[in-house]
């Protein structure tokens, strides 16, 4: 049982980063707790004897995802904010 | 379970939850700078289990992780610096997050690289320790800069 | 206890689920997608792990030396972290390309638009 | 359907969901047992090819036709993605503006990213050996070329990024992987078969094709995450909607099918 330990800490990890991920409404901020997630899951992925699939998840979760996240975020809001001046316009 | 694994848990806890509570709440600026932290912790736990599996292929996952975990950050600085530095930080916050980020190296990497078999691995170990520290701090140092800092 | 790991996917599928259908901006709702996919590899490595083995990688042990998680699962999950990446990707292209023809990512919104 | 009756069928659906699973996950094995006969053989058949890890044996030489799969799905992303973001014709380029990061970033940013290239070419050429392989090291690579942009700016990384090259590379690491499945056919074997000599336990030149395929994943995921990466980069940086003109002209263009409808 004591040597189920890390696993059961890492699953309490990754249980409450999932959640707070769902949780945060706004994007740029729910990239930064998808990161924590992705830290978590590799912690997991680690206890649980998976290093390859560890290593997967810290090459794409530590700074590929965010940065698509962040990119797509400042694109979006130049949109909006280009909508909102056409209707202005109008 | 023995001491490694033990202390793999007790800085999973004690360390990497807060960090991870920090990046779930609060300003954007705390939330990185949490994301920080915990990317060096996270590292840090790395190491901890592949010496308590006696695993040296496991510091791996730490070496990777110590390589993008500044790019992850500085991600951030680099495409939210307006946001990031809307309000500048006491100085008291920025030292105690410097050293937060780096403390913990030391007392990890030291111990971790006496108890593996000297070579290879050490030379990894050592390499690991200084691109968390080097990486940490310089991260910190770009998320608390005052606006226009630029050198 | 032998099921809690189990029980955590479920709870990170349903959770998921749950942010997907409440979500107001689709970029949101692309990251609880991603949430309800980490579900999958929590329950597929869980399948896979063995009580003290350790990884079937055998470039710093003897082959036999120790008990073995399960590769195939491993293997499994290993490509779908990456694939699952590129298609979070491919469903924030989608999400740029509405911004640029309406003006928001609202579901309510867009869906108010269409009329 | 309104934010409540959502919500209703939410809750009515995942309550039906929940007691499924938990019905489900009652029967399974239970977790950490010793039951686990698909990895038993597929360990033993790694020994037999002389693949030290046993997930990279999995991936490229058991289960070969199945990451291939993966592979046209990875592929075919990327594909979609660059069709869905390409540049539009009523969109125009602008030239990217400098940008001023602090020194300290810069140096930090010049000296690690040799190192991350590296490491990822490292973590790939050891996939069949250590944990690892051309699925992460890819990625890893990838990454490290986008620290000239956050470290300079937009305009230090489009000099580097050649993307009709890294655009080849991608389509290359495809056809590599398809190529040295037929080769297998050529020689005599079935598809994907380990035909290659399988060399010494744990060295770099052993377990056959595992090596190869590994290598042309490598290349497919490191092109195709620069070529993914770029089109958002592209999207967010450079490439802007006409303005005033070309604007009006979009405007009317949607307002005349409109007004001709009743």
């Amino acid at each position: 049982m004591a040597g189920e330990l890390p696993v059961m800490a890492a699953l309490l990890l990754v249980a409450v980063a999932g959640t707070a991920v769902v949780l945060a409404r706004d994007p740029v901020r729910q990239s930064a707790v998808l990161a924590g997630l992705g830290l978590s899951l590799a912690v997991l992925f680690a206890v649980l004897q998976a290093p390859d699939v560890a290593l997967s998840e810290l090459a794409v979760g530590t700074a590929f995802t965010p940065l698509m996240v962040l990119l797509s975020v400042r694109k979006v809001r130049h949109n909006a904010r280009r909508s909102e001046r056409r209707e202005e316009h109008e | 379970m023995n001491g490694w694994l033990a202390a793999a848990c007790a800085l999973l806890l004690a360390g990497f939850l807060p960090a991870l509570l920090g990046v779930c709440t609060g300003p954007l600026r705390r939330r990185v700078l949490a994301q920080n932290l915990a990317t060096v912790l996270a590292a840090l736990v790395m190491l901890l289990l592949a010496q308590g599996y006696q695993r040296p292929s496991y510091t791996d996952m730490a070496l990777v992780l110590a390589v993008l975990g500044p790019v992850g950050t500085l991600v951030y600085e680099r495409l939210l610096s307006d946001e990031l530095r809307a309000a500048r930080p006491r100085p008291r916050v920025t030292r105690a997050m410097t050293v937060l980020g780096v403390a913990p190296v030391p007392l990890v990497v030291i111990p971790v690289c006496a108890a593996a078999t000297w070579g290879r691995t050490t030379l990894k170990l050592l390499f690991i320790g200084g691109l968390l520290v080097a990486g940490s701090t310089l991260c910190t140092r770009a998320l608390t800069s005052p606006p226009g800092g630029e050198g | 206890m032998s099921v809690l790991p189990y029980l955590v996917a479920g709870w990170l599928f349903l959770v998921g689920c749950y942010g997907l259908t409440t979500s107001r901006n689709l970029i949101h709702a692309v990251g609880s997608l991603a949430v309800c996919q980490s579900a999958t590899y929590v329950l597929l490595l869980s399948i896979g792990y063995r009580r003290g083995g350790t990884a079937p990688v055998h470039s710093d042990i003897a082959p036999g030396s120790r008990p073995l998680v399960d590769p195939v699962v491993q293997a499994l999950t290993l490509t779908d972290v990456v694939v699952g990446a590129t298609v979070t990707a491919l469903l924030l292209a989608l999400v740029v390309q509405v911004s640029k023809r309406h003006g928001t990512v609202d579901p309510d919104e867009l869906r108010e638009l269409r009329g | 359907m309104s934010l409540r009756v959502r919500m209703w069928v939410l809750a009515v659906g995942g309550l039906g969901v929940a007691l499924l699973l938990a019905g489900a996950f009652t029967h399974m094995p239970d977790f950490g047992g010793t039951w686990h006969p698909y990895g038993t053989r597929a360990v033993a058949e790694a020994l037999r090819q002389h693949s030290a890890n046993a997930v990279a044996s999995v991936n490229f030489d058991q289960r070969a036709f199945d990451t291939m799969g993966e592979q046209a799905v990875f592929f075919g992303s990327v594909l979609g993605t660059v069709v869905v973001l390409r540049q539009a014709g009523d969109e125009h380029r602008t030239a990217p503006e400098p940008a001023f990061v602090s020194a300290p970033v810069r140096r930090y940013a010049l000296l690690v990213l040799p190192v991350t290239v590296l490491t990822g070419l490292y973590v790939i050429a050891h996939g069949h050996l250590s944990p690892g392989g051309g699925f992460q090291g890819g990625v890893v690579a990838a990454t490290a070329l986008h620290l000239l942009y956050i470290a300079i700016d937009y305009r230090a990384l489009q000099r580097v990024r050649s993307l009709t090259l890294f655009t080849l590379a991608d389509a290359a690491g495809e056809a590599g992987y398809l190529l040295a499945g037929l080769a297998a056919l050529v020689a005599g074997a079935a598809f994907l078969e380990n035909v290659l000599p399988l060399g010494t336990f744990n060295t770099l030149s052993s377990a056959g094709t595992v090596p190869v395929l590994n290598a042309a994943v490598g290349v497919e995921v490191a092109a195709g995450v620069v070529v993914l990466l770029a089109q958002f980069l592209d999207q967010a940086i450079v490439i802007e909607p006409a303005d005033g003109r070309g604007h009006r002209a979009d405007g009317a263009a949607r307002a005349a099918p409109e007004g001709g409808r009743p």
